[in-house]
C-alpha cells in the first residue's frame, strides 16, 4: 500500500510540479535573508531604481531594497498559511466529525452555526476586528482568519463522517465495545487522512490569499514585513504612475505562485489518492 | 442466427498490465432465443455484455468478430458502432436505478433521447404507453422527476426505453439482482414477454443467480475466468451438466426443501485464478476434482450434443 | 420547497442578527475607553469634536444599562442610523455608503455573473477536449489563486501606464459630472473596463476549473454511460451533464459570495474605483470607525440577500427543490 | 435466550423529523438456546432493523428486548461489554466490515484490546489460530493480508472467528452470505450449521432467501412491512404456509426443480404504507373488507405456528390455500 503510494506520488507530474514550487519559495524564505545585508525598511540606496546586481529587485521610491523586502515577506506568508490553514482545518475537522457522528441534536446546531458562518462574509467581519484592534501581529491575523475559514472543511467532513459512520466496520466496532471517541479516532479518521491532508492544503492557500487581502487594505499586522503590505505601499507610493513594475511584481507573483502550486499540489495528490483519477 | 460471436477477446487495462477478462468467447444466440449468461463474480460476463454495445477504456479490444443479422458490429470502433446502438442492440444497464437524467422528466428525457436518435418521438406515444402498461406503470410517470419513482418502477422504465426501438439484441445485465423475489419473478416474466410481444429479437440475460435462468432462459452459457465453460439448451445445463464447474456450481445451490441436517451441500473449494497472468491450460484445474495432466492444454470448446458444448477434457474423452 | 425556503431563511434571519450584534459588541467591547480613543485618533476638525463627543454619548449611550443600548442600537439600525462619518464630516454614513453603492454594483454584478457564465461555458467546452483541456488546468489554477489586486495591479499597469489605452483612477474623469449623455456614458466605461476585467478574470479562472472538474464528473455518471450505451449523440450527452454541473457551481457562487465582495475592495482600491471598498480604505486610513462599521452592515446585508437570490434560482433551475424531495440543504 | 416483546422502531424521517416511519411495528418472538431462528423479509420488512436493535447499535422506540431475562436497553459500562461478549454479530457487506486501510486481522487485535488486555501474546495468538482452524481457514493465508487481498468468504470466516474469540452464545448473522459467489456461500452456511451444532450457539439468521433460511434453520419468522405476519417451525411455515404474503414469497422463488407458475404477482400497491388494516391487504388476493379496517392478530394455528391473517380460524382457509 505505502509504496504503491509513493510510486504513484514520485510519477505524478502535477505533484512534482507542485511541491517543487512551493519548496522553492520555502528554502528562499529560510535562504533568502542570507542572500541580503539590507534591512527590509531601511532606507539604503537611491530611490526608485530599476533591478540591478546591486539591487536585485531594484529599490522602492524610498529608496529600500525590494529584494530584502520580499524574502522576509515570504516567512509571514507561510506563517500565516501554516497558522491559519492549521486552525481551520483543525476546528472544522472536529466540528465535522462531532456533527458527522453524534448526529441528532448536536448536528442540527452545528449544521446551523456551520450554515451562518458559511453565509456570513469572512472578509467583512477580519475588517470591523482587525479595524478595532489597535495592534496586530501575525499571529493574530492568523488566528481570525483560521477561526472564520473553517465552515466549508466542517462541512465536507461532516458528509464524509456520515458515509463512513454507515459502514459496517464502525458496527462491528461498536459491538467490540469502543467508545465512541475512540472509534472516530482509530476507525473513522484514519480513512480520511488523505483527504484532511488536502483540506489542509486548501486552507493553507486561502488562508495565504486571505492574509494579502487584509494587509493590502491596511489591516494587517501593524508591524513587520509581508507581500501584502508591499502591495500596499506600491499602490499608496505610485508604484504605478512611475511604472515601478519591479515593485509590485514579484510579491504578487509570489503569492500566486505558491497558491496556485498548492492547487495544482492538491490535484496531484488527488490523482494519486483515488485511483479514478490516475490519469491513463 | 440473430447473433454470432467469434474468437471475442476483451482485455482491461490497469497499471499492472492487461487483466484478461475474456479471452476467446465464440457463441451464437438464435432468433427469439433467451440465452442465460451466468457465472460468478470477475468471470468476465458483464465485460462480455458490455462489450457487445460499448466498448470503452479502460476495456481494449483485443480481437475476435461479432456478427449480428449476418452484418459485423464494428465493436471496436466507438464511433462507428453508435449508429446500431439502441436501434439495433440495446442493453439495460446493471445500475439501472440511476440510468435516468435526475433533472429531466422521464417524457422529456424519453422525447430528446429519440429525436437525437432521429426517431418521431410522436409516433411512437402511443407505442410507449401500451409498453408502459405492459410493465404496470401508469402513463403519469411520463410527467415526473425519476426521483419522485421507486427504484423498482425506474428500472421498468428503463427496461421500456431500452426496448422502444424493437432492437435486434437486448443484453439485460443483472436486471434482476438487486430486487426482491416477488418483484423479480415480474420483472423477469416482464423480460420473457418482451420477446414474445416481439419488442426483441433475442437476448442476452446476464446474472450470477442460475435458478432465475432456469425459469426464463431458453439457453445457458456458463463462464469461468474468462472463457466458456459450458453452453447448451437450458433443461441441459441444469439437468445434466457436463463440465465439471457447472456441476459443482449446481448442485452447491441450496433449494427450498433442503435442510442441512437431510442434505448437506458443500461449495467449491479454492478460488478462481487471477486474470492478471492466467494458468496455462484449463483454467478450472486447480479447483477441479477430476483434472487430470491433460487439462494442461487448453481444451476445446466445442459441441457434445446439438447446441450444447463444453470445454474440458473429461466431457470430450 | 417550502420548508427548503424557511430553513434558509431562517439562517439569514439568525446570521443578520449575529452580525447587528457583532457590529454592535465590538467597538464596545474593545479594550479601552472607544470613545476617547475614536476622538483622540480621529483627524477631528475642531469644531467637530463636541458634535461628536455628543454624538458618541447619544448612540453609546454609555449612561443606560447595556440591554437598552443594545436595543437602542436596533433601533437605530432600522432608522438606517448609522451615524456620522468622520471623514466626510457632517454626511450621515449611510447617505456616505448610498452615494458609492451604484459604483460597486456597477463592477460586482456584471463581473460575477459574466464570469461565472464565461467560465462555466468555457469549463463544460474545455473538459475531455485533451489540448484545451491541458491548457485551462494550470492557466485556471493560476488565476484562481492570483490576489486579485496583484491582477489589477498589473493590468494597470500593462493597459493604464505602459501601454496607456485606459485611465487607472476613478469612475469618469475629472472634468465631467454624472449624467446620461452619451460622452459620460462612454467615459464610464473606459474606466470601468480595467477593474471589471481583472475581477472577471480571476473569477473565470475558478468557475472554468470547478465547471470542467463538474461536468467530468458527470459524464461518469451513470446515466451518461447509458445514453451513450444507447447511442445518443455527445451533444446531448455533454448538454444534460452541462445542465446538472450547474446546480453544484449554482451553490458554489453562494459559497464564494464572500471571497468576490472581498475581491472587489481591494479591485476598487487599486483603481481608486468610488465604491465600498476604496471608501472602506479611507475609512481605515481616517479612522473614520461609524464609516467602518456601516460599511461592515451593508457588506453583511448585500451577502444575504444575494444568497437568497441564488437560493431562489436555485429553486427555478433544479426541479428537484421544487418537488419538495431535498432532504438537506 | 433472546426474546423480543412488541419491539417498535419508528424512523424520523424529513429535516426537521417530520414525517414517521415505522420500519418496526410491535414485533414479538424468541430464540431458544441452540436454536437457528430464520428471519425472512423482503426490503423493507424491517428485518435488519431487528438485528440492530438486538445488537444494540440502534434503540427501540417501544418494547424491550430480553437476553437471559434482562431487559438490555438498560446495559451500560461494562455491563454492556458482557453482554458484547455472548452477542455478537455478522454483517451483509464483508468488505465494508473491514476498514479498508487497515490489515483484515486487526479485527482480532481490536477484541483483545477491548475484551483480553490481559492475555499474552503467546496464547493471543494461539487462540486467534484456534478460532481460524475452527472456521476452516489456514492462519497462514489470511493473517497479515489487507482485506482486498482475501475474498468475500475469507473475509465473512474472519468475522465468525472474531466472534468465537468472544465465546458468544448468540450471534446475529444480517444476510451474511447474499454478496458472496454461489460457489462458496454454502460453506458459510455449513459453518453456521457446525457452529450450532457443537457449540450450542442460538443464531438469527436474517434473509431474504427463503431456500436459505430452510437450510440452515430451525424455526421462521416471516416479516412484512415491520410486521410478523407468520412464524413457526421451519418445515410448518415452509410445508403449510397459511399467510398469503408467505405463499406469495413461496411461489415467487426461482426454483431449479419447476418452473414458475403462472401466478400474477402485481407490482401495483406496493407503494402505499397503510397505517391501518392488514399491512398486506393492498397486495392481498382474496382481501376482506375488515382486512383493512383492523390489524389481524397472532393467531396459533397449529401448536407454535402463528399466522397473522383475518381468513385464518374461518373455514376459509382450505379454499384460501387451494386458490393460492
Amino acid at each position: 500500500m505505502k509504496n504503491e503510494f509513493l510510486y504513484f506520488a514520485l510519477r505524478n507530474r502535477k505533484l512534482r510540479l507542485g511541491l517543487s514550487v512551493v519548496l522553492f519559495f520555502l528554502l528562499l524564505t529560510f535562504v533568502g535573508p542570507l542572500l541580503t545585508d539590507y534591512d527590509p525598511w531601511g532606507y539604503i540606496g537611491a530611490p526608485a531604481q530599476p533591478p540591478s546586481a546591486e539591487h536585485w529587485f531594484g529599490t522602492t521610491t524610498f529608496g529600500q531594497d525590494v529584494f530584502s523586502q520580499f524574502v522576509h515577506g515570504l516567512g509571514p506568508a507561510f506563517l500565516v498559511g501554516a497558522l491559519g490553514g492549521g486552525l481551520a482545518t483543525l476546528i472544522g475537522t472536529a466540528i465535522g466529525f462531532v456533527a458527522g457522528y453524534r448526529g441528532g441534536w448536536i448536528d442540527e446546531i452545528l449544521n446551523m452555526l456551520t450554515n451562518i458562518v458559511i453565509v456570513i462574509p469572512t472578509f467583512a467581519v477580519l475588517l470591523i476586528i482587525a479595524a478595532y484592534l489597535e495592534v496586530r501581529s501575525f499571529f493574530i491575523e492568523a488566528v481570525f482568519i483560521g477561526c472564520t475559514a473553517w465552515p466549508w472543511t466542517a462541512r465536507a467532513v461532516r458528509a464524509q463522517t456520515l458515509s463512513l459512520r454507515a459502514r459496517e466496520f464502525v458496527d462491528l466496532a461498536r459491538i467490540s465495545g469502543m467508545r465512541a471517541s475512540k472509534i472516530v479516532a482509530f476507525e473513522v479518521a484514519p480513512n480520511m487522512m488523505s483527504y484532511l491532508v488536502m483540506v489542509f492544503i486548501l486552507q493553507f492557500g486561502g488562508a495565504i490569499l486571505n492574509a494579502a487581502t487584509l494587509d493590502f487594505i491596511g489591516l494587517g499586522p501593524t508591524t513587520g514585513i509581508s507581500l501584502g503590505l508591499m502591495m500596499n505601499y506600491a499602490v499608496l507610493w505610485g508604484a504605478l504612475q512611475l511604472g515601478m513594475w519591479w515593485w509590485f511584481v514579484p510579491p504578487g507573483l509570489a503569492i500566486a505562485l505558491i497558491v496556485g502550486a498548492l492547487y495544482i499540489t492538491n490535484v496531484g495528490l488527488d490523482e494519486v489518492f483515488n485511483p479514478k483519477l490516475r490519469e491513463k | 442466427m440473430a447473433l454470432k460471436v467469434e474468437g471475442l477477446r476483451v482485455y482491461y487495462q490497469t497499471l499492472r498490465g492487461d487483466v484478461r477478462a475474456l479471452d476467446g468467447a465464440s457463441f451464437s444466440v438464435g432468433d427469439g432465443e433467451i440465452m442465460g449468461l451466468a457465472g460468478e463474480s470477475g468471470c468476465g460476463k458483464s465485460t462480455l455484455g458490455r462489450s457487445l454495445i460499448l466498448l470503452k477504456p479502460p476495456m481494449k479490444y483485443v480481437g475476435g468478430e461479432v456478427l449480428l443479422d449476418g452484418d459485423p458490429l464494428p465493436i471496436w470502433d466507438r464511433e462507428r458502432m453508435a449508429p446500431y446502438r439502441y436501434k439495433k442492440v440495446s442493453i439495460i444497464p446493471q445500475q439501472a436505478m440511476n440510468a435516468l437524467n435526475p433533472t429531466r422528466k422521464i417524457g422529456r428525457l424519453i422525447r430528446e433521447l429519440l429525436e437525437a436518435r432521429g426517431v418521431s418521438s410522436r409516433d411512437l406515444l402511443p407505442e410507449l404507453k401500451r409498453r408502459l402498461d405492459l410493465v404496470e406503470l401508469s402513463h403519469e410517470v411520463l410527467k415526473m422527476y425519476p426521483i419522485e419513482l421507486s427504484g423498482g418502477m425506474k428500472q421498468r422504465v428503463v427496461m421500456v426505453i431500452s426496448t422502444l426501438l424493437d432492437p435486434s439484441l437486448l443484453i439485460a445485465d443483472e436486471v434482476t439482482s438487486a430486487l426482491d423475489v416477488s418483484t423479480q419473478k415480474r420483472v423477469a416474466e416482464m423480460l420473457v414477454g418482451f420477446r414474445d410481444h416481439k419488442f426483441v429479437r433475442s437476448m442476452i440475460v446476464i446474472t450470477h443467480d442460475i435458478s432465475i435462468l432456469y425459469q426464463i432462459a431458453d439457453s445457458i452459457l456458463v463462464m469461468y475466468a474468462g472463457k466458456l465453460a459450458e453452453k447448451g439448451p437450458t433443461e441441459a445445463i441444469v439437468r445434466r451438466p457436463r463440465h465439471p464447474y457447472t456441476q459443482l456450481l449446481i448442485s452447491s445451490l441450496p433449494e427450498i426443501g433442503v435442510r442441512h441436517t437431510e442434505r448437506r451441500l458443500s461449495g467449491i473449494p479454492g478460488s478462481p485464478p487471477p486474470l492478471l497472468e492466467p494458468p496455462q491450460g484449463c483454467r478450472f484445474r486447480e479447483r477441479c476434482p477430476v483434472a487430470f495432466d491433460r487439462c494442461r492444454e487448453e481444451p476445446p470448446f466445442e459441441e457434445l450434443a446439438p447446441g450444447h458444448l463444453v470445454a474440458c477434457w473429461r466431457a470430450h474423452g | 420547497m417550502k420548508r427548503y425556503l424557511t430553513r434558509k431563511l431562517a439562517i439569514y434571519i439568525l446570521t443578520f442578527f449575529l452580525a447587528v450584534t457583532i457590529d454592535w459588541v465590538i467597538p464596545r467591547f474593545m479594550p479601552g475607553d472607544p470613545v476617547q480613543t475614536m476622538l483622540s485618533r480621529a483627524n477631528l476638525r475642531a469644531e467637530a469634536v463636541e458634535v461628536m463627543r455628543g454624538y458618541y454619548l447619544k448612540a453609546f449611550g454609555l449612561d443606560v444599562p447595556v440591554w437598552r443600548q443594545y436595543l437602542n442600537f436596533w433601533v437605530a439600525v432600522f432608522h438606517g442610523d448609522l451615524g456620522v462619518s468622520v471623514y466626510l464630516f457632517p454626511k450621515p454614513v449611510s447617505r456616505v455608503i448610498m452615494e458609492a453603492v451604484p459604483y460597486s454594483l456597477a463592477l460586482l454584478i456584471p463581473a460575477t455573473v459574466l464570469s461565472w457564465i464565461a467560465g462555466n461555458k468555457f469549463g463544460a467546452f474545455a473538459a475531455r477536449r485533451k489540448w484545451l483541456d491541458n491548457t485551462l488546468l494550470p492557466v485556471g489554477y493560476l488565476l484562481n489563486a492570483t490576489p486579485y489586486m496583484w491582477l489589477g495591479i498589473l493590468l494597470a499597469w500593462a493597459f493604464g501606464i505602459a501601454l496607456g489605452w485606459f485611465p487607472i483612477a476613478g469612475a469618469y474623469g475629472f472634468d465631467r459630472t454624472p449624467s446620461l449623455s452619451l460622452g459620460f456614458i462612454l467615459d464610464f466605461l473606459w474606466h470601468w473596463f480595467l477593474p471589471f476585467a481583472s475581477l472577471f478574470l480571476v473569477q473565470f479562472g475558478g468557475w472554468a476549473i470547478g465547471m470542467r472538474n463538474m461536468v467530468i464528473y458527470e459524464l461518469e455518471a451513470d446515466y451518461s454511460q447509458y445514453l451513450e450505451a444507447l447511442g445518443t449523440p455527445r451533444g446531448l450527452i455533454r448538454r444534460y451533464a452541462f445542465r446538472n454541473a450547474l446546480l453544484p457551481q449554482i451553490t458554489g457562487l453562494a459559497l464564494q459570495l464572500g471571497v468576490i465582495v472581498a475581491g472587489s475592495v481591494v479591485t476598487e482600491i487599486v483603481f481608486s474605483y468610488p465604491g465600498i471598498g476604496y471608501l472602506i480604505l479611507q475609512a481605515i486610513q481616517n479612522q473614520d470607525y461609524f464609516l467602518i462599521q456601516g460599511c461592515f452592515l451593508f457588506i453583511i446585508i448585500g451577502v444575504l440577500l444575494a444568497n437568497l437570490v441564488v437560493d431562489i434560482v436555485y429553486i427555478v433551475v433544479d426541479p428537484r427543490t421544487r418537488r419538495g424531495m431535498m432532504g438537506e440543504s | 435466550m433472546v426474546e423480543l416483546e412488541r419491539v417498535t422502531k419508528v424512523y424520523r424521517v424529513g429535516t426537521f423529523g417530520g414525517r414517521a416511519l415505522k420500519a418496526v411495528d410491535e414485533v414479538s418472538f424468541e430464540i431458544a438456546d441452540g436454536e437457528v431462528v430464520s428471519l425472512i423479509g423482503e426490503s423493507g420488512s424491517g428485518k435488519t432493523t431487528i438485528g440492530r436493535m438486538i445488537l444494540r447499535l440502534i434503540p427501540p422506540t417501544s418494547g424491550r428486548i430480553l437476553f437471559s431475562g434482562m431487559d438490555i436497553s438498560t446495559l451500560k459500562g461494562k455491563a454492556l461489554k458482557d453482554y458484547y461478549r455472548s452477542v455478537q454479530g455478522v454483517f451483509q457487506d464483508p468488505f465494508s466490515s473491514y476498514n479498508p486501510i487497515f490489515k483484515a486481522d486487526r479485527v482480532f487485535r481490536v477484541v483483545r484490546q477491548e475484551f483480553f488486555p490481559n492475555v499474552e501474546e503467546g496464547e493471543w495468538g494461539k487462540r486467534v489460530e484456534g478460532a481460524l482452524r475452527a472456521v476452516g481457514l489456514a492462519p497462514g493465508e489470511v493473517l497479515g493480508k489487507y482485506p482486498h487481498q482475501l475474498s468475500g468468504g475469507q473475509l465473512q470466516r474472519l468475522l465468525i472467528a472474531r466472534a468465537l474469540l468472544l465465546d458468544i452464545r448468540f450471534l446475529v448473522a444480517d444476510e451474511v452470505i447474499s454478496m458472496l459467489d454461489a460457489s462458496t456461500r454454502i460453506d458459510v452456511l455449513n459453518l453456521l450449521a457446525e457452529l450450532k451444532g457443537e457449540r450450542g450457539l442460538s443464531i438469527l439468521f436474517i434473509t431474504h432467501d427463503l431456500a436459505l433460511g430452510h437450510y440452515l434453520s430451525d424455526r421462521a419468522v416471516i416479516l412484512y412491512r415491520g410486521c410478523v405476519v407468520e412464524r413457526g417451525p421451519i418445515d410448518r411455515v415452509f410445508g403449510k404456509p397459511y399467510h398469503p404474503y408467505t405463499r406469495m414469497l413461496l411461489s415467487s422463488v426461482p426454483r431449479l426443480d419447476r418452473k414458475w407458475e403462472e401466478g400474477k404477482v402485481g407490482l401495483k400497491g406496493q407503494q402505499a404504507a397503510p397505517t391501518k388494516g392488514c399491512v398486506y391487504h393492498a397486495r392481498c388476493p382474496f382481501p376482506y373488507e375488515s382486512c383493512k379496517g383492523e390489524r389481524p392478530h397472532l393467531v396459533e394455528v397449529e401448536p407454535g405456528h402463528l399466522v397473522a391473517c383475518h381468513r385464518i380460524g374461518e373455514t376459509e382457509v382450505g379454499k384460501c390455500r387451494r386458490q393460492g
